[in-house]
Parts: C-alpha cells; sequence; structure tokens
C-alpha cells in the first residue's frame, strides 16, 4: 500500500532556528515515528502572496493528502485550494476561517508570556522593559498584555516599552531595536521575534533576556532567562495518525501548556529558587485552569475596565485583541 | 648600437625610424598596406592623405597603441615591438592625438602626470610643468581643471607633456586645426627648436600651407598605400592636394554676392548667463544675416562661440525672446523644433555626438533633424521609407562614401559624415543655416566640395552663417566677417576691406587690454 | 597577450541574437548538471523538475504566465525607461503603490460595487504607481536628484506604507486583526481568462504592453527620440528633443505599467491586500528587461524564462528536496551564461595569439 | 530633559556601529565606481563575505582569519563580476543583480550547517579613562574594532584616490577610458582590480554583521544593506568622507526613530520607519542642485563597456 504523503509549507528558510524550523522540527517527528507508513515533503521561504496558492496545490496535485501550511498569511490560499481539493486534507496555522477539508490549530502562546511575566518582574531593578515586537498583530499584542499583566502583579511599578521593527526576522534590526531600549533604561528584553539577536545584545550589555520561538540559551548563557518555544511535534503526530486512521475531523485546536504546543526553554541557572518555584506554580495553576492569563480586573490604558472582576477575556477578545494593558506605553499602532 | 643597423652604411647613423611593411586590417578594411616610411632624426616630416587614408592608425603603431598585423618597425636601427605607449615612452616617443586624450575633470598637472613615467611628486611636476611652458611659450597654469581649458590650451597640456619626456620622435595628429594663426605659428617656432635641438617630428595636417611653411619631406598615402614622397616647399598646395586625391582638385568658385536680401536672422543684445560657471557669458551680442549672404564669425574657441552656437539653435534659451529674431519671428524662447520649423537649419561643431548619432544608421541620422521640414514622421509613427530614400538622396547628392542608408554614422570618416550632415540640413532647403567648424579635420577634397555647397545655399538664397576658427576658410566663404573674442562680438567687415593678419590679431586679443575694455577695443578695430 | 581574445564585429551578428539565448542555455543545461551531481542529487531527475515538470500540465503552464505577467508589466516599462538613460529601479515600489491605490478603490466601494469597478481599479493602480514614479521624476528634473536613488528609497517608504495601511485603515474589520484587508468581492476581481488556471485579465494587458511597447519603440517617433536621448544625449539637444518631457513619459509608463501590475497581483491571484503583495517582482523585472535586451519580445520571453527558474525551483524542492538555496545558485548561473553569451552578437572569437609583432 | 539628553551618547555610539556595514560596503563601491564599473552586486558580495567570515571563525577560532577570508569570499565574488563584465563585456545593470540573487542562494547553500550557532563578537575598545567620558566616551572611545577599521578606511580611500600615482590613475580610466587606454593604461586590469576590492570592502562590510554586529549566521542577514551602500554612493557624490556622513546620517535615523518608538510617542511605527529614507532623499535633493559638483566627481565611464579595439 502507498505511504500516505505529507507536505509541509514554510514561510521561512527552515535553517532560521526559530518559527519556520519548530514546524520542520515537527514533520520530522513524524517521520521518526511513522516513518514507515508516511513520507513527507517540504517548500520552505515560500513568500505570502500569489505563490502560496500555487506552492499548495502543487503539493495537492502531487498526491498529498494532507497538507500544514504553516503561517497566518497562507490562510485564504489554503482555503482556495481546499475547496478544489476536497479530499486532501488541509491544516492551517494561526487562521480563523475553516472548511470541511480545512482544520486550524495555533498554541495559547500568551500562556508562555503570563509566566515570563511574573520572572522578569522578579528580576528587573530598573522597572523598565524593552519588548521587541515584529508586528502589531493580535498575537503579538496579546502577548504584550499577558505578559505586562503578570509583571504588574510581581512588580507593580515597572513598564513595557514597545519597540515595532516590522520584521520577523531581521538580526541587525532587532539588535538596533535593543540597544535603542537598553539606553533608555530597560534591563530586560523581551522579544516576539525570531532571531536570537536581542539575546546577543543583552548578553553583551549583561542584562536579562527572554527569548522566542526556539531556546536561545546558547546565544547568551548569561543573558537568557527562559525562551517560550513553540512545540508541533506532538499535534502533528497526531494528525497524521488521525488521518491514517481515518478519523480526522476539521476542528480548531488552540493549545496551551497543557496540550503540550508550548513550553519554556530551561530557567536560567541564575533564576533565584522563589522565583522558580512562583514560575512553576503559575504555569501549573494555567494548566489546571485555576488561573488565566486574561483575569478580570484587566484595566485598558486609559484605565477603564475591559474584563471586569471575576470574569477572563473569551477567546474571541484574545483572538482581536487590539488594545494595551496599564503599564504600556504608547499606543496600539492602528 | 649602430652596429645592429642592417640596412645601412655602417658610417652613416641609423635613421630615427624606419617602418618596412608595416599592414594593418580592421573589421572590413585595410587601413595600412606595406607602408614603408623612413624618418631622419632633426627631420619634420609631414604625412599627407585623405580622410580615411589610414594616417592616424600608423601613427598609433608607432605609439604602441595599435599594432601591426605584419612588418617591421625599426628605432635607430634596431628591430623593436613597441608594446605599449609607455614602452613607446620609454624609447623616446611622444604623441599628441588628433582626438586629445585628456580626461576633463582631472588637473593639468594630474593629466601630465598620466602621460608620464614617474613623474614624481605634484608639487615638483607643477614647477616642471611651469618651467618647460615658459621655456616653449606654451602657457599653463597646472592646478586648473581640464574642462575649463579652451580647445588650444588642451593641445598644450598635450604638447607639454610629450615635452617633459625629452622625446627623440614627436608625433602630431593634426594639431593646428584648432589653434589661432598666431598660436599656431607659435607652435611651428617650438617644433623648429625642437627639430634643431635633434628631435625627430612626424607631423600630420590637412593644412597643406602649413605643411609647406613647416616640412622638409612628406609621405603621401591614399588607401592605405603609400603613394609618393616629395619636399613639400617644392610643391604648390594644389599639387600636394592633388597628391593625396590622385585627381584634380576644382576649387569653389565664388559668385558675386548679389542684391543682399531680407534680414533673415538678427541678433540684438544677446547676453547671456549660464549655471555652468565654466561657460563663457556673451555680453551684447548683436549682428544680422541677410538672404543670400555669408556672414563669417571668426574667434578661438572657448570665446563664446559654443554658447552662441546654443542660443542660436535654441539648445539654450535666452531670457529675451526678441534677441533672437528668425525670420521677423522673436525666437529667443523657442526650442530647436520650433526654431527649425521657422526655417532654421543647423550644423554643430561636433559631428559624431552632436550632429550625428554614432551608433545609428544614416537614415535614422538623416531623420535626426530632417523631421522638422521634410515628411518624415506622419501621425506619431516614423516613416522609415521615407527617411531611407532621405538618405540616400543625401548620399547621392553630397557624395558622401559609405556603405549606403544602412550604414552606421560612427563608421564614417569624419570629412564624409560632414558631408552628410551638411547635406542633410542643407537638403531641407533652409532660409537660415547656422553652420559651426565645417571643415575641421576634413580632408582638401570634402572641404573644396563643402564649401561649394554652402556657397551655392547662399547663392540661391538663403542666408547663411559659419562660425569658425579656420581664417583661410572665413576668407574662402564669407562675404562679410566678424570676430567673437572672450563673449563679445566686434562688427562685421567686408572680407575684401580686412586681411588674415588683422582678424587673427583681434582672434587672439593679442594686445594688452584690461578685461572690461575687450568689447571697445574689438569694436574700435 | 591572451591566447583567446574578442574581436569586434563590423555589424551586430543576426544569427547570433538567437544562437546566443540557445547557447546560454545548453551551458545552464551542462554546469546544472554537474551541480546537482556534485550535491548528491539525481541530475536528470532535477534538471527535469526545473525545465520539464513545471510546463507538462495545463495547470503549470498556467502558472508559468501567472508569474510572468507581473515581471512583463514592470520591465517593459523599464525597459522604455532604460533606453532613454532613465534609471527607475524602484518599480517594487511603483507596483506596491498600485496595489495600494488599485485595492484602496476595492475596499473604498466594498458592497457597492459594479461593472465599472474594475476598469476604476486599473486606472487607480495605474494612477497609483505613476504618482509614485513622479516624484523621482520630478525631483530629477527640477533638484537633478539621481532617480537611482530617489526610486530605491521610495521602494521602502511604499514597502512600509502598504505595511501600515494593512496594519490599520485597509484591515479586514472582522479578520481577527490580522493584516490583511477583506477579500474582494466578485466586481473586483479579474476574471480569469483560461478556465482551469489563474490566467487573468493582468496578461492581456503583458501582452497589450508588449505590443504597444513594441510600436512605441520601433514605429513611433517618440521612440526614435528615446533612442536618441539614450544613446547620445547632446544629439538629442540638437535635434530639439525634449528630455524633460521623456524623463516624464518614461517614468510615468513605467510607474504606470508596474502599478498596473501590482493591482493585477491583488486582483488577480491574491484577491485581497496582503502586507506581501510581490516577491520582488520590481526588482527582478530589471534582469529581465536587460535579459530581453530591452526589447518588448524580447523582454516577454525573459519573462518566461525567469518565472521557469522559479517555478522550477518549487518543483524541484517538491519533487525531490532540493534546497531553495540551490535554486538561487542555479538561477544566478543561468543568468550570468545568458548575460555573458550576449558577447558573441558583437564580438567574436579569436583562439590564437595575436600574430607576435616583428 | 536630562534623560534625553543622556542618550546622545548612546544614540551615537549605536549610530557608529549601525553605519560600519554601509560605510565598508558603499567606500568599496566608491572606488569600483570611480573607476568606471557599476557593480550593483553588492548585497551578493556582503552576504558571501558574512558567510565566509562567519564560517571560518567558527570552524578555526581565528577572527582574523575570518575577515580576512570574508574579503576574499567578496573579492572573488566581484572578480566573477569582473570576468563577465569586462573581459565578456556583460551588461552591468543586469550582471550585478545576477550577482545578488546568486549571492542570496550561495552564501545560504554555504550557511547551512552553521545556522544557529553562537559566536562570541569581536573584541571592543576600552581604553580606561576616555570610554568611561560622559556622552562621546562610550560612542568615540568604547566601539568594535571594526569599527574604527571603517572610520580609518575613509582617509585612506581618500588618500589613495586623491594623492597617490595609483589613485590617480583610476580616476582617470573611470573618467575617459579611451584616453586612458590611449596612454597606454590597462583598463581592463585596473578595473578587475577596482572591482575585487570593492568586493573585498563588502565581503568585510558583511562580515562585520556575522561576526561582530549580530555574531551569527542567517540567511539574508543583510537585509538590504547592499542597497543602502549603492544608494549613499550616488547620495556622496563618489566622495569617501561624504559617503561616512551619509552612513552615519543613514544609521543615526534609524537609531533615533528605535528610541522615538521607545519612548511611546504615538507616530505608527512604519511612518517611523520611513524616516531614513526620506532623510536620505531630502538631503540628496538638496545636495543635487550644484551640478557642477557631481559633474566634477561623477566617474564618466560609469557603466560603460570599454573594449580596446573599438
Ligand atoms: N578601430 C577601428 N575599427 C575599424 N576601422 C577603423 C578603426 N580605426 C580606423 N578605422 C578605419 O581605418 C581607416 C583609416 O583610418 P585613420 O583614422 O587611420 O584615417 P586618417 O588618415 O587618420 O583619417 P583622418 O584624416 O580623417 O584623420 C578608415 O577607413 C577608418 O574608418
Ligand atoms: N526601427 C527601425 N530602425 C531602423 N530601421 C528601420 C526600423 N524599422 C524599419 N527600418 C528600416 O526601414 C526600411 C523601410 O521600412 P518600412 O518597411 O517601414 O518602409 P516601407 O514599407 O518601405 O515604406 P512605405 O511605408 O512608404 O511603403 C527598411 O529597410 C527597414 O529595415
Ligand atoms: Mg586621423
Ligand atoms: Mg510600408
Amino acid at each position: 500500500q502507498d505511504k500516505l504523503k505529507v507536505g509541509f509549507v514554510y514561510v521561512g528558510p527552515i535553517s532560521d532556528h526559530g518559527y519556520s524550523y519548530q514546524h520542520d522540527q515537527g514533520r520530522l517527528a513524524v517521520e521518526k515515528q511513522l516513518g514507515d507508513k508516511v513520507t513527507t515533503t517540504y517548500v520552505e521561504n515560500v513568500p505570502e502572496g500569489a505563490d502560496a496558492e500555487r506552492v499548495i496545490e502543487q503539493l495537492a496535485a502531487s498526491g498529498h493528502k494532507l497538507i500544514f501550511t504553516t503561517s497566518f498569511g497562507f490562510m485564504n490560499p489554503t482555503l482556495k485550494v481546499a475547496q478544489r481539493y476536497p479530499d486532501v486534507k488541509f491544516e492551517h496555522a494561526t487562521g480563523y476561517k475553516r472548511a470541511a477539508n480545512v482544520a486550524t490549530y495555533s498554541a495559547r502562546f500568551y500562556e508562555g508570556r503570563t509566566v515570563i511575566g511574573a520572572i522578569v518582574g522578579k528580576m528587573t531593578k530598573s522597572n523598565v522593559i524593552g519588548y521587541i515586537g515584529s508586528f502589531p498583530i493580535p498575537e503579538v499584542v496579546s502577548g504584550i498584555n499577558a505578559f505586562t499583566i503578570a509583571l504588574r502583579e510581581q512588580n507593580p511599578k515597572a513598564e513595557v516599552r514597545v519597540v515595532w521593527v516590522n520584521s520577523w526576522y531581521d538580526p541587525g534590526k532587532e539588535a538596533e531595536a535593543a540597544k535603542a531600549l537598553i539606553d533608555q533604561g530597560a534591563d530586560v528584553i523581551v522579544q516576539h521575534t525570531d532571531s536570537p539577536a536581542p539575546v546577543q545584545t543583552a548578553q553583551e550589555r549583561g542584562l536579562w533576556s527572554v527569548g522566542q520561538s526556539s531556546d536561545m540559551t546558547r546565544f547568551g548563557p548569561k543573558s537568557h532567562l527562559t525562551a517560550i518555544v513553540d512545540d508541533w511535534n506532538g499535534y502533528y503526530v497526531d494528525r497524521v495518525k488521525a488521518v491514517l486512521d481515518g478519523t480526522w475531523k476539521s476542528v480548531d485546536t488552540w493549545g496551551g501548556f497543557k496540550d503540550k504546543m508550548l513550553f519554556l526553554a530551561p530557567y536560567n541557572p541564575a533564576i533565584p529558587a522563589d522565583v522558580v518555584a512562583l514560575a512553576d506554580t503559575i504555569k501549573a495553576d494555567i494548566m489546571s485552569g485555576k488561573r488565566h492569563s486574561f483575569q478580570g480586573p484587566v484595566k485598558d490604558q486609559s484605565g477603564k475596565v475591559v474584563i471586569p472582576e471575576g470574569k477572563t477575556a473569551t477567546d474571541e477578545q484574545i483572538l482581536k485583541m487590539d488594545w494595551y494593558v496599564e503599564g504600556v506605553q504608547g499606543k496600539v499602532p492602528k | 648600437m649602430d652596429s645592429h643597423a642592417k640596412s645601412h652604411a655602417s658610417d652613416a647613423p641609423p635613421p630615427r625610424l624606419e617602418l618596412r611593411g608595416i599592414t594593418k586590417r580592421f573589421p572590413g578594411c585595410l587601413a595600412n598596406d606595406h607602408v614603408d616610411l623612413v624618418l631622419q632624426p632633426g627631420e619634420i616630416h609631414a604625412l599627407l592623405g585623405e580622410n580615411g587614408a589610414g594616417k592616424s592608425t600608423l601613427v598609433k603603431m608607432i605609439y604602441g597603441v595599435l599594432h601591426p598585423d605584419s612588418g617591421t618597425l625599426l628605432w635607430q636601427g634596431r628591430e623593436t615591438v613597441v608594446p605599449d605607449p609607455a614602452g613607446a615612452r620609454r624609447l623616446g616617443i611622444g604623441m599628441v592625438f588628433q582626438h586629445f586624450s585628456l580626461f576633463d575633470t582631472l588637473t593639468v598637472a594630474e593629466n601630465i602626470a598620466l602621460g608620464l613615467d614617474g613623474p614624481g611628486p605634484m608639487d615638483a611636476l607643477s614647477q616642471r610643468i611651469r618651467t618647460v611652458s615658459e621655456r616653449y611659450g606654451l602657457a599653463l597654469d597646472p592646478e586648473r581643471h581640464v574642462f575649463h581649458l579652451s580647445v588650444g590650451e588642451r593641445q598644450r597640456v598635450e604638447i607639454v607633456r610629450c615635452l617633459l619626456q625629452d622625446p627623440k620622435l614627436l608625433i602630431m595628429d593634426e594639431p593646428t586645426s584648432v589653434l589661432t594663426p598666431q598660436e599656431a605659428s607659435k607652435l611651428f617656432e617650438t617644433l623648429r627648436r625642437l627639430a634643431a635641438e635633434g628631435c625627430t617630428i612626424l607631423y600630420i595636417s590637412h593644412k597643406l600651407e602649413e605643411i609647406r611653411a613647416l616640412c622638409g619631406r612628406a609621405t603621401v598615402l591614399r588607401g592605405g598605400k603609400v603613394v609618393g614622397a616629395c619636399d613639400p616647399r617644392l610643391e604648390t598646395a594644389r599639387g600636394l592636394a592633388e597628391l593625396m586625391i590622385g585627381t584634380e582638385l576644382s576649387t569653389p568658385e565664388r559668385p558675386p554676392a548679389g542684391e543682399s536680401g531680407a534680414a533673415r536672422l538678427v541678433v540684438k543684445h544677446l547676453s547671456t548667463t549660464s549655471d555652468n560657471p565654466f561657460a563663457t557669458s556673451l555680453k551684447d551680442v548683436g549682428f544680422e544675416v541677410r538672404a543670400g549672404e555669408i556672414l563669417g564669425i571668426a574667434g578661438v574657441a572657448g570665446n563664446g562661440q559654443a554658447e552662441l552656437m546654443a542660443a542660436l539653435s535654441g539648445e539654450a534659451l535666452v531670457a529675451d525672446p526678441a534677441s533672437v529674431v528668425i525670420e521677423g519671428v522673436s525666437s529667443g524662447h523657442l526650442g530647436p523644433r520650433a526654431r527649425r520649423e521657422l526655417g532654421l537649419a543647423f550644423v554643430p561643431e561636433e559631428r559624431l555626438g552632436r550632429g550625428a548619432v554614432p551608433e545609428l544608421s544614416l537614415s535614422e541620422n538623416a531623420l535626426l533633424s530632417g523631421y522638422a521640414r521634410e515628411p518624415l514622421v506622419r501621425g506619431g509613427l516614423v516613416h522609415f521609407g521615407r527617411a531611407r530614400a532621405y538618405a540616400e538622396t543625401i548620399i547621392k547628392g553630397f557624395n558622401v562614401v559609405a556603405h549606403g542608408h544602412k550604414a552606421e554614422a560612427r563608421s564614417l570618416s569624419g570629412g564624409n559624415l560632414q558631408k552628410f550632415i551638411i547635406g542633410r540640413e542643407i537638403l531641407q532647403r533652409p532660409k537660415l543655416l547656422v553652420v559651426g567648424q565645417p571643415t575641421w579635420g576634413v580632408d582638401a577634397g570634402a572641404a573644396a566640395a563643402i564649401h561649394k555647397a554652402l556657397i551655392g545655399l547662399a547663392r540661391s538664397g538663403a542666408a547663411v552663417l559659419v562660425i569658425s576658427q579656420d581664417l583661410d576658410e572665413l576668407f574662402v566663404l564669407s562675404d562679410r566677417i566678424s570676430v567673437l573674442f572672450h563673449g563679445r562680438l566686434s562688427d562685421s567687415r567686408p572680407t575684401h576691406e580686412t586681411s588674415v593678419e588683422r582678424i587673427g590679431l583681434l582672434m587672439g586679443g593679442l594686445f594688452a587690454t584690461p578685461p572690461d575694455e575687450d568689447g571697445e577695443i574689438v569694436r574700435a578695430l | 597577450m591572451s591566447l583567446i581574445r574578442l574581436e569586434p564585429r563590423g555589424q551586430a551578428s543576426k544569427a547570433m541574437v538567437y544562437a546566443t539565448p540557445l547557447l546560454a542555455v545548453a551551458l545552464t543545461l551542462l554546469s546544472g548538471f554537474i551541480l546537482f551531481l556534485l550535491l548528491g542529487f539525481d541530475p536528470v531527475k532535477a534538471l527535469h523538475a526545473f525545465f520539464i515538470d513545471p510546463v507538462s500540465s495545463k495547470r503549470g503552464i498556467g502558472e508559468l504566465i501567472v508569474k510572468a505577467t507581473p515581471l512583463v508589466l514592470c520591465a517593459v516599462g523599464l525597459a522604455i525607461g532604460f533606453r532613454a538613460n532613465v534609471w527607475n529601479i524602484g518599480a517594487e515600489g511603483q507596483l506596491t503603490m498600485g496595489a495600494i491605490a488599485g485595492g484602496g478603490l476595492a475596499l473604498a466601494f466594498y458592497g457597492e460595487g459594479g461593472w465599472w469597478l474594475l476598469p476604476l481599479m486599473v486606472i487607480g493602480g495605474a494612477a497609483g504607481g505613476m504618482a509614485w514614479a513622479a516624484i523621482p521624476a520630478y525631483l530629477r528634473i527640477r533638484f537633478n536628484a539621481s532617480e537611482i536613488l530617489t526610486s530605491l528609497m521610495l521602494t521602502y517608504v511604499a514597502l512600509l506604507a502598504l505595511n501600515y495601511l494593512v496594519h490599520g485603515p485597509y484591515r479586514d474589520p472582522d479578520g481577527f486583526a490580522f493584516p490583511e484587508s477583506r477579500l474582494f468581492e466578485a466586481d473586483a476581481v479579474m476574471p480569469i481568462l483560461w478556465s482551469g488556471t489563474r490566467v487573468h485579465l493582468g496578461t492581456a494587458f503583458a501582452l497589450f504592453a508588449v505590443a504597444a511597447g513594441w510600436v512605441l519603440i520601433a514605429r513611433t517617433f517618440i521612440g526614435f527620440q528615446i533612442k536618441v536621448i539614450g544613446l547620445t544625449p547632446a544629439a538629442a539637444g540638437y535635434a530639439g528633443f525634449d528630455q524633460k518631457r521623456i524623463i516624464w513619459l518614461s517614468l510615468l509608463l513605467s510607474g504606470g505599467l508596474a502599478g498596473i501590475a501590482g493591482m493585477g497581483e491583488i486582483a488577480g491571484p491574491i484577491g485581497q491586500i496582503t502586507p506581501s503583495v510581490s516577491p520582488g517582482y520590481g526588482f527582478t523585472a530589471i534582469i529581465v528587461a536587460f535579459l530581453g535586451r530591452l526589447h518588448p519580445v524580447g523582454i516577454l520571453l525573459a519573462a518566461l524564462l525567469m518565472a521557469l527558474s522559479f517555478i522550477g525551483g518549487e518543483a524541484a524542492q517538491i519533487a525531490m528536496g532540493l534546497p531553495k538555496a540551490i535554486t538561487g545558485v542555479f538561477q544566478g548561473m543561468l543568468l550570468f551564461f545568458l548575460l555573458a553569451c550576449d558577447v558573441l552578437i558583437r564580438y567574436r572569437v579569436r583562439i590564437g595569439a595575436r600574430r607576435a609583432v616583428a | 530633559m536630562s534623560a534625553e539628553f543622556a542618550l546622545v551618547g548612546p544614540i551615537l555610539a549605536a549610530m557608529f556601529a549601525a553605519a560600519t556595514p554601509l560605510l565598508f560596503a558603499a567606500l568599496g563601491e566608491a572606488v569600483t565606481e570611480k573607476s568606471g564599473v557599476l557593480n550593483l552586486g553588492v548585497e551578493g558580495m556582503m552576504l558571501m563575505g558574512a558567510v565566509c567570515g562567519f564560517a571560518i571563525t567558527v570552524k578555526t577560532g581565528s577572527a582574523p582569519l575570518g575577515l580576512l577570508i570574508a574579503a576574499g569570499a567578496g573579492a572573488a565574488m566581484g572578480a566573477l563580476f569582473g570576468v563577465l563584465t569586462l573581459l565578456l563585456l556583460a551588461n552591468q545593470v543586469a550582471t550585478g543583480l545576477a550577482l545578488t540573487l546568486f549571492g542570496v542562494g550561495l552564501s545560504a547553500l554555504v550557511g547551512q550547517g552553521f545556522v544557529g550557532i553562537p559566536l562570541e563578537g569581536l573584541p571592543k575598545l576600552h581604553i580606561p579613562v576616555l570610554s568611561d567620558l560622559p556622552v562621546v566616551g562610550q560612542a568615540v572611545f568604547g566601539q568594535d574594532l571594526l569599527v574604527y577599521l571603517g572610520i580609518a578606511a575613509v582617509p585612506l580611500v581618500h588618500l589613495f584616490l586623491y594623492r597617490t600615482r595609483a589613485g590617480l590613475v583610476l580616476r582617470a580610466v573611470g573618467e575617459n577610458h579611451h584616453a586612458a587606454h590611449a596612454l597606454g593604461y590597462k583598463v581592463i586590469r585596473i578595473r578587475f582590480l577596482a572591482v575585487m576590492f570593492g568586493g573585498a570592502m563588502s565581503g568585510l562590510g558583511g562580515a562585520f554583521l556575522s561576526m561582530d554586529y549580530t555574531p551569527m549566521w542567517a540567511e539574508n542577514i543583510t537585509a538590504g544593506r547592499g542597497w543602502i551602500a549603492l544608494a549613499l554612493v550616488v547620495f556622496a557624490t563618489w566622495k569617501p568622507v561624504r559617503v561616512m556622513l551619509g552612513a552615519w546620517l543613514f544609521g543615526g535615523v534609524t537609531i533615533a526613530q528605535l528610541h522615538v518608538q521607545g519612548f511611546g510617542i504615538d507616530i505608527p511605527s512604519q511612518i517611523l520607519s520611513m524616516l531614513p529614507y526620506l532623510a536620505t532623499v531630502l538631503v540628496l535633493v538638496l545636495i543635487s542642485r550644484d551640478v557642477a559638483r557631481i559633474r566634477l566627481n561623477a566617474p564618466a565611464c560609469l557603466g560603460k563597456l570599454f573594449h580596446p579595439d573599438s
């Protein structure tokens, strides 16, 4: 019997050691665990534009029965191709549109940001946190907010300064942004971009940093507190199995710590034990549902209560988040 | 060293340079065909020939810029290969090129340094330049940029560059075509002095009177072959010319001017300013050209000729429209196209690169200016058939030697291209023709043809303005002559009431004058 | 004196004009064969994947055309400018502005469109590209500022402007704040010309541009003026050709065509405004223009070849896991060969030393 | 107020560093262009320098060797360009663009095994008292060595171009290649060397990024800086000192806009990011009006093909 062909479409190079790299790790996990039943194919560096649809269709036309399209910009192309190939299953990451043969999946990255917010709140001395943003999309904005809420819970005087670099991966620009934030007094650099340059810069200046997408410890062993790491391995293996078993359904998966879709890189040994304990507690509480990253009351910058006492933010509120909580400097670009 | 000489009696000193059977082929043409030439120490030797005869090719091989396909070269009796110009300079060969090999944006000293091997520090070089240029009466400021310099001054740079290396052989390719008579005679003095010091001079020129005055021997090339040698002092200019072209030379007849007609071009109080700091401003220039006459404007290049040409052609617009009146229409504000439509035709001094596009065919070059007065464009579309026909008419009517209308302009010799351009303008039946340097670098035969055509045009009722530095030419052509100096124009004189000497003096400004009074003095003379 | 030297031909060789591209492709195949072999891939399979697979289906041919369309549109305009020595290297920015303007109209009339919307978007796209190209034109004419620099810098500005708009004013109100516009409604989408493929009306514009570009260059007096200005500006001044007009014309024309290309992408295969409209078509078009020897028909062929090399690279990734990086190397080689072989048109190669002189 | 003032030093420090890759690449390109060759492949040459310098340093542990190889890799790319445009007379604009495409691919291929490997940056200068001076201390005395090297290259290139015979010959070749040929200069050889020098400098600019600025290798690490460098050469009218000022202007505005964002000023980041580009255009417009100066400095044969027999 023919092996199942599984295709992966990446927006960046698999060698980015960040976003696309992590997805490719998931592909490799599939190969490793189900290698006797499946073959995998990937296409890297696919521009989010007219080209995406062609690549996806090319995979569908060449006999791939399950195709993972791993960037938000692939959403509409995926749906267009899915319409023409009803017997092919599609999985689109981070999007919000589904169809009978298109499932969506994403990770609750903000959960990780809550934990690091608490850690950073304990570690900062200057009470100024530098935050490097890629693009002002809800995923990043909700991350900033979750981080800030947890940060100020530990340290009400702390404030967050955001610099947008308008790129997911530009080491030079990210380093420059980190320098600017450090020069403005930040003593911890948090990033929601994919290159290790901010970690390197923080290390050079003898300050703390938090990585993103993959474990960046080796780029700044003295600086790297931890990192939020995407983990698609389990999900990909599950979904491929579902196709093999014939149990695949179009669902929306939005997994957090509990679903092992993200984890934190090993803590820096320099983090005091009580802070580690605090972080572990928060993580455990999130997993058990005892705690939510957006637990009322949450006020926006004007002081208005957006999430009332006793409530937590709905998924829709998080998915559409385009406002800052108290404690973030500046305004969300619109 | 002398003992190595093979072809000469061992007691006679060997010639400075001997060429034997030099042959050079270019794609599609045999430029030099078994050329033999002997140059003795201390002689001034002329190399004569029509445009395209192969003179420049031959001397470039001597200087190592080109390499012969076959033949041998003996330097002071010894068989030698000149690998490149630096090698030539080491042997003691210097050369002044027909088309200057100068670098506009570099200074005089830098330009000269580039032509020397081991010029030493710049300061010392500047000092040497001053010394040498004073000794030979070729004033030069080493610190100036070349694009500030007049053509004559540029040539001085080239000459001084050669003199600085104490050459044993100095090659000069058409050096005087850009000089005033006074400058030319000064150059001759320099050359005679050099020759007296033992330097050999190989001299190329189309100005046969000069050759007669300067050179002791002449070798004539035709179609790449040596066709004769003579002592030019014993020949007439006409005789030399006929030796060159191989047939009889017809000199243009100049029928007496008829009644001069209506003023076709009236220039009044024409002054220009330019944002280019290196331009010469015109100051209150005024003249008129009437139907049926030829007005000559003499002057050394750099005295405002370029600016006057631009102001007349419309390439530069002037502030006051009424300062240029063509056919009764104030035109100072009109561009070239509108002026052409009024009846102006125009032959610029630069042929290749202004008057014609080198890479384009003759039929396209016919279209270049022909569009204005010939029906070559219809509804925005080019009528290539008619452009071709027009080109062929020009080629036929003006005896242009070319491989038909498809030939690229750059493939034509200088004289033939000039005939083509002048033909292109004349065949548009202009009411007014402005010509700059009509025969610069053009051989005697072609020059005669061009002169004839210009005179013919004037006699048929057009007004013709000729701007030239060649006084002989102006005296052949013009009914009246003015002089342009430092941007000011003298009043015109009927040609027969003045003399080459007087005009030459005016052109050189060889009288002490405070600059602000130039105009007055020019007018007074 | 070297053993191999180039000797100018009296006239450009007509035969070589057609022979050199074939020679270049042959050399590319040969060296590609060696490259793939060295990297441990089956060369025959790889070359097949690169050059044959993509065009062995109707869909593949359609994709080739879709990919070549914006390249042709941009390159035809650029070539006209390059002929006149107008160095517009900012077609990418003009393309982006075309998308911004044309797409903005689609969004502005969302829900109230009609048959008139698409023509309006085409005009808007062209106007957007032209407006963006008008800035370098104005700065060059008025201030003598090099259009090389200004058009390049404005490209970055345009890309950032697009980025700003999709995060803000153009953002889909129902799109969970993601940086994309709504999907265009039917009235704002380019009709498909060849059913079963994505070949859209933009291709017709591209073909029209090729034809019109050819007429302009080869037949019109304006084309002649452009040629003269490009070859010898002084002769153009002498003939009375207005250089400023030609600068305006060629920048507006290339900007307008690039704008249509950008608008064609968003209203065609993309169907909405996204942060990245073009994967560098405006830059690639510069190579295409020169590969096509600045001739519209040549550009058409060069664009197809470039498009094939992009699509072939993807096909090779899918078929045999050839990394993207190798595609870039291979593409570079193809271009080098194409550019280098052109020397044979004007020169012939002579082997053997020049006859030693005397 | 004083908080903002205290930022002047750090902003300057960051500006010098941000300008360095641009400075190297643009200086090299200025020399190349002065010889009459327009090489648009700067981005590709920078990438090859970046990846080779990084790879060698990782493999051998020797940063000087890495820099040497980076320069060599850039020069090799320049030589490739030279073969195509100077010997085979290919169009320079198109070949330069193809070189960039090729360099992007080849550097990614070479760098495949070097992604995700950390590297110590190059040593910083620290002069005990001076580096601790307020405001200028960090900026002027506490930079990476390559930053000083880049700045030192400015007077060196200037002296070479305007005070040495070789520089004079190079300018002459760029001004009028036919005349230079007639005087016996080896136009092609001189241009070849100039193109290789430009490549070597681009390689160093790229290596500064991968070995020092953000010591790591990533595909396309130059992120378009090669293009900016090209624009700066035009901006500077081919003058080394103005190349430096242009690089500082661009780097300075880049850094300054990040600070503005950090202060939370309510201007969209995309608009702020446009500022370096707009500032460059603005200054260019202001200085371009002096036509004579541009004419005096622009190499008249830029981009023109040269064949000795025609
Ligand atoms: N580089 C070249 N390639 C092809 N043909 C050439 C080249 N140089 C010269 N020729 C041709 O060789 C012939 C001789 O040219 P050359 O320049 O030696 O003539 P000349 O006697 O100096 O003419 P003139 O009096 O016009 O200066 C001409 O037919 C010319 O067209
Ligand atoms: N773009 C061009 N550049 C140069 N020459 C051209 C061009 N186009 C055409 N020609 C040449 O012009 C000549 C005639 O062209 P064309 O066929 O348009 O005219 P025709 O048909 O002879 O004239 P008519 O329109 O009066 O019948 C041919 O020799 C052709 O090679
Ligand atoms: Mg000659
Ligand atoms: Mg016809």
